[in-house]
């Protein structure tokens, strides 16, 4: 592979999620509830995919979302949950309890270690830690390695190179030139790791005005790319809209006493496309007033 | 004019931040907001001068207005100069240059190893947990451990056995940290809703108390046999300075949500002979 | 209208430029002066789609209003919408997805390998040049190489064997590059102000000739036994497009640099029966 | 070491310089001839800094100006020279013909690797070139090694970490935020990789300002800051000012014909400090000229 040239990526989100084969290593960009790529989460359900292998830092309802529609194999996160507020992910508790999925959990400087090899181009990268915790017999692929220089017991980590990452931008170009703002996450490494990578935007702008903004992901890194507003909804995406609590509760709240496929149904399928969603979701707008004032932003989270 | 009562919540964040030392380089986790209104607290009181990492943001030193239910959201950013990227909070932790982490758990050993990955058998567990964050290897390398958990009194959390240690104290079946070659420190201190703990070899011990709360309490939410201080003292109330602390960061009580109703109704008074931060 | 008579100089990085394919990603070294003016000269003929990298710039297909004689220096980022980080252009270079670099050197052997860091003994060398900048590494990964010099008829430069082989061609006393196990194709092209050379093998060959030298001139030159193709022919002169693109890229002339006064007096015009671009 | 607490930094170039021992492994930041600590260089030649080891990637003055003035021990940089305009390093070349230094050339992307090793907290990193090379005959330390996952040889480079980082900036706050300008070459990671850094800017900023611009190299890194308007000089900072090339083409000039020791005596010692420089060199205003137009920025490298 080479870098891509500076052309028109854009395209349907229904073409840019075709290109995630079923079976395919997935990672996926944002982190916790903010700057998910939902909308190609639900793409992907609605085009009924399965066997994904996901690779993630710290997620909460992309993954427990495609575990809920059964699209996957192999969940290889640091972290699924919806943190202390809304507490356990119900869909990935489940599939686990019941062994549906390979729960192979992992740590967010591994996974880091693993994509620096594969953006480094060497096959693997030691790490100090991991030993003295079980998580490496969750990962019997990891070796145990020895510094020539200091003698040093280490723990060698294969390269990770996730075949498609899907990230979700604030906006971008149609060269595929993103701005995010902090925190990045591993959307950077995500990027140079991966061999392919599918981006929606909320808001295709210029080029003058992605630079001025400040590029974060090149655009020779970018393959496809998608206009999508409201792309991350229920999680945020700043400096547009905050994250949707009620909604996420929501779904906490059907998955939790076993109704994911009802939500599913309304939510994924029933609305056949991302227009379909938002409509079904309603109140998007008011996601946007957090920047109003203090009160209005605490509003959002009461 | 008498200070107003306090609750258990208040108090319980004011002792995380107490173990936080004056210019230490702190940082939370995921899922952490005593933690993480803690870490807001000590640089509000007594450690001004700290480097605060902002959790899952990597934003240092900000001044967020509140504190949001999730733990990446801009209001978590707010007044920070920057924010770190993840690879370079991660590195700096990796390489010893962070000398604090909080760290909670499903299970706690004596050793202070954690369990946030799941319980019961590996292939098919009772409950999967949410997980380790960057924990297994940042617990290595990070200076030292603040260990905390609000669920202590159910006696399911402090276990004489992890059914699988997410984050290492400071032995597992693998060996020490010492044998281990691991630079760092490792729990230093664990407070619980019933209790605060030091680690003065490699096990935990019992070295403060709440006024509600009797040793034998204590004992028996404890799955391990519980090592007592010789010098076993009641806690220090929290001063006024840091009530307001944690009132002016966290009015949302977004802390509240680790807390039973049962602990959340605890409420104390400062005695009127004073109480002073320690 | 019978176009302008053209230069040596210009013409060489004419040469240079038709290396480049059309999309690929090329970069050059420091002190290139020649491969920096082909590179735009390229993307403004034949590869407008190319990912240009501006060499110590890392900047990304920039628009440069001159060529400054310097490599870093801002004029050389001018309309990039942005520039790579030093680390992720060779991270992208290491893992395979550069599909071009420019490569000169003091020495180059049979093989295509360059000596750019010492002329004589390592402990104390006659001459201590530059350095190889990334080149030990970029040329393991790199998609393909273009070689160039610019003093081949002094005959010290294409040698028997170098002295010191800072950048790897296609073999060396380590072993060839599918023995090293390495990704990257090694040189494809090597053009000097003598002729164009091919590697139809792991040495190369002499291809095309500039009218105005004879192979027995080349071979004079050369430290080793010439090899040349069947097929040799006349190098095809710059079409009026190339020329233009030089001469508005490079207003300074810092290419000339490059070279001895001796090419720079080289003229030569298009004759009348056309002379297209390849 | 932990993160350096926001406190005030600043601090005069002569008590800065002290900070760097003798013997000392130095980091030089920036790049060919673009923001070279240059006002650190000439400091630590005033106070007869001897025996250093110095680290870069492609260097020019900055190195063959400690060299011709007898502070070097080692040199462990990809380049030293002044390109194709000005020709080879003529300190340098002298000084390793008569063997006066250790001539340890290394690679940019070694070095990356040395110095991400260093960074990461592990004590080594492997690398897929630099056999088939001679450059690891200047480097008997390196080791070849076997991945363990593909079989793979690599080789393996130990953990560089500097004792101290010379970077110039053209901002920064009185807490040691930097911003700079692309390329930033290795200065983040020599930011991150050393024991300490020392830190030069052209004019010192609010904490407003710095942030508004972009924090390159975080204060929680720097050690020590000095403001010194010109600091880089001869070697260019922008977006303040051009590289000054005739007054580079003067040292050249005069090392290459064997009076570097008089260049020495009149632009470092004779100048006393930086002050004293900038009145010797007169010009300065001039290069900073170069946005007035294409023409004026032309006419800086005529």
């Amino acid at each position: 592979m080479s870098l891509r040239p500076p052309r028109d990526k854009r395209t349907t989100l229904a073409e840019a999620a075709s290109a995630v084969a079923d079976g395919a290593i997935v990672a996926l960009g944002g982190g916790l509830c903010a700057r998910l790529p939902m909308a190609l989460v639900r793409e992907l359900i609605r085009q009924g995919r399965t066997g994904l292998h996901l690779v993630g830092s710290a997620h909460s309802i992309d993954v427990d979302l495609l575990v809920a529609a059964g699209a996957v194999r192999r969940c290889e996160e640091s972290y699924v949950g919806f943190e202390q507020d809304l507490g356990l992910a119900p869909a990935y508790r489940e599939a686990a309890r019941n062994g549906l999925i390979e729960i192979a959990e992992s740590c967010c400087a591994t996974i880091l270690a693993q994509l620096r090899a594969a953006e480094m181009g060497v096959p693997f990268l030691p790490v100090v830690g991991v030993r003295g915790s079980d998580i490496g017999s969750l990962h019997p692929e990891y070796r145990e390695i020895e510094c020539p220089f200091t003698g040093q017991k280490l723990v060698a980590v294969p390269a990770l190179r996730p075949d498609v990452a899907l990230l979700h931008a604030p906006s971008g170009d149609r060269y595929g030139n993103l701005h995010l703002e902090q925190p990045y996450v591993l959307d950077e490494r995500f990027a140079s790791a991966s061999k392919a990578v599918i981006a929606t935007v909320d808001e295709l702008v210029s080029t003058e005005d992605v630079t001025a903004a400040g590029i974060t992901v090149p655009g020779h890194l970018v393959s496809a790319l998608v206009e999508v507003p409201f792309g991350a909804h229920p999680a945020s995406c700043y400096p547009r809209y905050a994250y949707d609590r009620p909604h996420l509760n929501e779904y906490v709240t059907a998955a939790r006493s076993g109704d994911a496929a009802g939500y599913l149904q309304k939510y994924v399928h029933d609305t056949g496309s991302e227009d379909g969603y938002q409509k079904a979701i309603g109140r998007l707008d008011e996601l946007t007033g957090w920047s109003a004032s203090t009160d209005a932003w605490k509003e959002l989270f009461a | 004019m008498s200070p107003r009562p306090f609750t258990l919540d208040e108090w319980f964040v004011v002792l995380l931040a107490r173990t936080i030392r004056p210019d230490e380089t702190v940082f939370h986790g995921f899922g952490s907001p005593c933690a993480q209104v803690a870490m807001h607290v000590a640089r509000r009181t007594h450690a001004p001068d700290m480097v605060l990492v902002e959790g899952a943001m990597y934003a240092i030193n900000p001044e967020p207005p509140f504190i949001p239910p999730t733990g990446n959201d801009a209001a978590l950013k707010q007044g920070a100069a920057y924010s770190m990227r993840f690879e370079e909070f991660f590195d700096a932790a990796l390489r010893g240059d962070v000398d604090r982490m909080f760290l909670s758990g499903g299970q706690i050993d004596r050793f202070g190893n954690t369990n946030v990955t799941m319980i019961g058998p590996r292939d098919r567990p009772k409950v999967k947990l949410g997980g380790g964050g960057g924990g297994c290897n940042l617990s290595a390398t990070i200076g030292n451990l603040t260990l905390w958990t609000t669920r202590h009194r159910g006696g399911r959390t402090l276990v004489p056995e992890c059914d699988f240690i997410t984050d290492m104290g400071h032995r597992t079946p693998a060996g020490s940290r010492t044998e281990l070659g691991f630079p760092g420190g490792g729990p230093q201190w664990m407070v619980t809703e019933l209790g605060v703990f030091d680690f003065p070899g490699e096990t935990v011990r019992l070295c403060r108390t709440f006024p509600d709360v009797s040793v034998d309490e204590v004992r028996a939410a404890t799955g391990f046999p519980l090592d007592v201080a010789g010098d076993l003292r009641p806690l220090d109330p929290p001063s006024t300075t840091e009530l307001a602390a944690v009132r002016t960061i966290d009015p949302l009580g977004v802390r509240k949500g680790e807390f039973d109703e049962r602990e959340l109704s605890r409420v104390f008074a400062h005695d009127p002979g004073g109480g002073c931060a320690c």
